[in-house]
């Protein structure tokens, strides 16, 4: 059906109006990369409605829809459903939403879609709050950062979506980073080939909402694994697996330092922060690996 | 057209027999009939009524029944219950009755009904099916009144509750209709 | 074939025979019972369709219309707070042309918390582009259900329906319906075939794309004249089922109209109450009749028009309570399409909450409508079988 | 696939199709956005790939067997400097646009 406009290598168009330095378009074509083109996707509106374009033009060439912000997990389960009924057990329904559609408005959908097991890929692009709306916080926003809800910071720390999948004994779900794309995409190959819902968790660095360098996306996306903020991990058929573990943490300072939403924590705040880290850190490597 | 008014417990399965009612009538006699039930929070022991319309012509009258012509009633301790069964009733209404204890019947009589069968249902349906759930037995006292035959009750009882359980709840229907007294 | 059904199994009934592909339904009381024999015929193979046992109506319905884009028979059905946590997807299925058909049962929406009837639950999804088909009895149920489907996907229209029964009233109410043979209705109602938008990756296009302010009145002025076009396609789709079946559906069902004095307008299974009203009092000799409205949505302006237009007095019963409007919704339309005539148009509300709309309340209607037609009184009630001092009817004692 | 897609879209017919869809595969001219661009040292540059890899809009092309083997397409560029920050020979400099080489 569609009229192409614009030559382009592979599904998603190079023209894509999100920001410079964007770590969700690099997510999302190392998504369309695995995938192929035998797949619907739904994309609720966010910062990966941009990826969809406006108007009659679009920059995705695969079948797909844009759902409302709470109901990407169910939308998808009615297309599973559909497909189902008609016998197509190869295309892949993939559900690509942020972080606000999915651990805050879209959490009740998600969980229902994986406690049914429908056959879905789910992937979480965690860009750490309403980026596409100003900045609001949202739950998945980490602990002392500012917002424009919370500009003092929020003082709480961030909703764990792997470890709540987990509590629904997912078949597969999975954390990734930016940094490391051959472990994101042999991910996203795993989670394809799940028979039953799979859900995978990116950290996205966003210049714009954390007010960083655009051209330290991925040296963020780094610093975030080797300071402990993120874990690289992966849950398949109830076993753990931990995918990488820096031999020492390295100091909060190398993440927070790069990020303008850190500005203004004071050296005390910093201190408490490294502590929460660390523990979280050291609790959840205990936690998954026991 | 005949304005019935059936009240029970939840549990009873009053509901039920006002499917059974209505199920001989337009299936089995050519007739027609409207039920339309009067429960809410369900739960089991608390007082419920169905009313039920019965037409020779299709049945256009779309709410509750006023002015019963006959009333039913599968439990004879609903009017400990703040029950008022003989509300709306006229001269010529007629009362269904499940017991046959003197000392309920006494209380009943009271009301004004025109007529009073009666019949120990749910014994009749314990000793049948072995379960004392009186709505298959009560429609063969409802029969005798007239307003329903008893083949197509023992039908629609088979109908409703499906072979096996129906031919017991049929045989119950038939007993019943012939145990039953009038006063 | 005769079979003995209430209106919530006329509706699964009609859902089966309309081979519904894919069902996403969430229990609510009155509706509960079609989700039960939904999936109680799906899991028996009665009927060859994939049930989604779904935590809310808001994914029931996201659940169906992504489903129904991806070339199945979507089916849902809901009811009361059910139907109002929908309304973000209600909105979004007529948007994007997904033609699904739901039975809805009314009842009040919470709160104060009632499980009975009243329209508000439907009337509060009026505008936002779906059909709506208000039934009289289980009949009406399974017969407006089969030929919505017909009307919904017609390739001009492609716009959902709601199937509107009263709560218990019709939902709980045992009748006797003649249901119709699967062939015909396969022979009615042919295989759901997508034409218009459509997930399918080998024939891609992304539906439901931001349009902005550039296409969002072209695409809003879609569905208006969707809209516009349905009475011809409701017009076909019934003469086509009256020809097949042998029943005649209506947009709107004039009953005793011609001589009468005063006509009242009315919806839902009161309609038959009322006509029963109408025989009684026309072997009394008053002159009265009857407008039952089918087609709520889109709304029959001329139909009702050219019922109407000669009468001088006329009632209109409400089963919802529109607070702060000067006139409740269905009045409201019949106001509109009888401007220019010097109809006297009277607005009655009753029947919330369930409360029962028994003859003695029509008849009292009647009486009133006649009284002002013959210009022995002026006022009439708004507010029918309104208890004495409603004010007081949580009169406490305090400690002050 | 591109092919058959560009194919199937000479064949496409017009009609009508009802609600918000979008059926033009298109993109903007996100390079038009740039404040600056990368410029490669091709004789530092080990083809090693990395640039490529973390390019967010896809712009990049290694051609092993060319003198000038990174090829940037300008006109999608947003110049994010992600490819210079990642070189691990840092033979990617980012100079403000319209600026002489």
């Amino acid at each position: 059906m569609y009229e192409i406009i614009k030559d382009s290598k592979g599904t998603l168009n190079h023209g894509i109006s999100a920001c410079a330095g964007c770590g969700m378009e690099l997510l999302a074509r190392c998504v369309f990369d695995v995938l192929g083109e035998d797949i619907i996707i739904v994309i609720p509106p966010g910062c990966a409605a941009l990826l969809t374009g406006m108007g009659a033009e679009c920059g995705i060439k695969a079948a797909g829809m844009m759902c409302n912000l709470e109901n990407t997990a169910s939308t998808c389960s009615g297309i599973r459903a559909s497909l189902d009924s008609q016998g197509n057990d190869h295309t892949t329904v993939v559900g690509f939403a942020g972080d606000g559609g999915t651990l805050d408005i879209g959490l009740q959908s998600l969980s229902g879609m994986i406690e049914r097991g429908d056959k879905v890929l789910y992937i979480c692009y965690d860009n750490e709050a309403y980026m596409n709306t100003g900045i609001q916080s949202s739950s998945a926003t980490p602990f002392l950062a500012s917002t424009t809800t919370q500009p003092a910071g929020k003082p709480t720390v961030k909703k764990d979506l792997v470890g709540i999948a987990m509590a629904h004994d997912i078949p597969y779900a999975a954390t990734a980073s930016l940094h490391n794309i051959a472990d994101l995409k042999k991910k996203i190959q795993k989670a394809k080939d799940t028979d039953g819902p799979s859900l995978i968790h990116v950290l996205i660095p966003c210049p714009t909402g954390w007010r960083s360098d655009p051209a330290d996306t991925i040296t963020l996306a780094r610093a975030a694994v080797n300071t402990g903020v993120w874990v690289l991990y992966e849950y398949e058929n109830g076993e753990v697996t931990v995918n990488y573990k820096p031999k020492e943490l390295k100091p909060i300072e190398e993440y927070i330092s790069l990020q303008g939403r850190f500005k203004k924590v004071t050296e005390e705040e910093k201190a408490q922060m490294q502590k929460i880290v660390k523990q979280s850190y050291e609790r959840k490597i205990a936690k998954l690996e026991k | 057209m005949i304005k019935l008014k059936f009240y029970g417990l939840g549990g009873q399965g009053v509901v039920t027999a006002s499917k059974i009612l209505s199920t001989a009538v337009s299936l089995y006699e050519g007739r027609y009939a409207i039920t339309v039930p009067s429960y809410g929070y369900e739960r089991r022991g608390a007082p419920v009524n169905t009313s039920i319309v019965v037409d020779d012509e299709p049945v256009l009258v779309n709410c509750f029944v006023y002015e019963p012509d006959i009333v039913v009633v599968f439990d004879a301790s609903i009017i400990e219950k703040n029950v008022n069964i003989s509300e709306g009733i006229h001269k010529d209404s007629i009362l269904v009755l499940n017991t046959e204890k003197a000392s309920v019947l006494d209380k009943y009589s009271k009301f004004g009904f025109k007529e009073i069968f009666y019949a120990d249902g749910t014994e009749i349906a314990h000793e049948i099916t072995g379960v004392a759930v009186p709505n298959g037995s009560m429609m063969g006292v409802l029969a005798k009144t007239g307003v329903v035959g008893i083949d197509s009750a023992e039908k629609a009882v088979e109908e409703v509750f499906g072979k096996k359980v129906g031919e017991l709840n049929a045989k119950a229907a038939r007993k019943a209709y012939e145990a039953t007294k009038k006063m | 074939m005769y079979k003995m059904l209430d209106g919530n199994t006329a509706a699964v009934e009609a859902m089966k025979l309309a081979r519904v592909d894919v069902i996403a339904a969430y229990p609510i009381t009155p509706q509960s019972t079609i989700s039960e024999k939904l999936s109680e015929i799906v899991a028996s193979g009665e009927m060859k369709a994939k049930y989604i046992r779904v935590e809310s109506e808001h994914t029931a319905m996201s659940a169906c219309i992504g489903a129904s884009l991806t070339g199945s028979r979507a089916g849902t059905a809901t009811s009361s707070n059910g139907l109002a946590l929908m309304n973000e997807m209600i909105v979004a299925a007529a948007g994007i042309r997904a033609p699904i058909v739901m039975p809805v049962v009314n009842r009040a929406i919470a709160t104060p918390w009632s499980l009975w009837c009243e329209h508000m639950d439907t009337m509060s999804q009026r505008d936002l582009g779906w059909m709506q088909f208000f039934t009289q009895n289980c009949q009406d149920v399974l017969d407006y259900t089969i030929a919505a489907y017909k009307i919904a996907e017609n390739k001009d229209i492609m716009t959902p329906a709601m199937v509107c029964l009263d709560g218990f009233f019709l939902s709980h109410s045992m009748q006797k319906i003649n249901v119709p043979a699967q062939e015909d209705v396969d022979k009615f109602l042919p295989q759901y075939e997508l034409t218009n938008s459509y997930l399918n990756p080998q024939d891609p296009m992304f539906v439901s794309n931001v349009v902005g302010m550039n296409d969002y009145t072209e695409v809003k002025y879609q569905q208006k004249v969707a809209m516009d076009n349905a009475f011809d396609v409701i017009e076909n789709v019934f003469g086509e089922f009256y020809a097949k079946f042998g029943r005649k559906l209506n947009i709107i069902e004039e009953y005793k109209t011609e001589d009468a004095d005063v006509v009242l307008v009315c919806m839902g299974s009161m309609t038959g109450t009322v006509k029963y009203v109408v025989d009684k009092m026309r072997a009394k000799g008053k002159k009265v009749g009857m407008v039952k409205l089918v087609v709520f949505r889109p709304f029959p302006y001329k139909y009702i028009y050219e019922a109407l237009k000669d009468k001088k007095v006329i009632g209109v019963f409400d089963r919802n309570s529109c607070l702060g409007g000067q006139y409740p919704p269905v009045c409201t339309e019949v106001i509109a399409a009888l401007k220019g005539t010097d109809a006297d148009i009277r607005d009655y509300v009753g029947g919330l909450g369930g409360r029962d709309v028994n003859p003695s309340n029509i008849e009292k209607i009647f009486n009133e409508l006649l009284d002002i037609h013959s210009g022995k009184s002026y006022k009439h009630t708004n507010w029918i079988d309104l208890k004495e001092n409603p004010m007081d009817s949580r009169e406490v004692f305090k400690y002050v | 696939m591109q092919k058959q897609q560009e194919k199937h879209t000479k064949q496409l017919k017009k009609c009508r199709v009802l609600g918000p869809v979008a059926t033009k595969f298109t993109g903007g001219n996100t390079g038009s956005w740039r404040l600056e661009r990368p410029v490669v040292n091709f004789d530092a540059c080990i083809k090693c790939g990395t640039c490529a890899m973390y390019c967010p809009t896809d712009v990049i092309e290694i051609d092993k067997n060319a003198k000038e083997c990174v090829k940037i397409d300008y006109y999608y560029c947003k110049g994010c400097g992600i490819c210079a920050k990642e070189c691990p020979k840092k033979c990617i400099s980012i100079v403000p646009e319209r600026s002489e080489e």
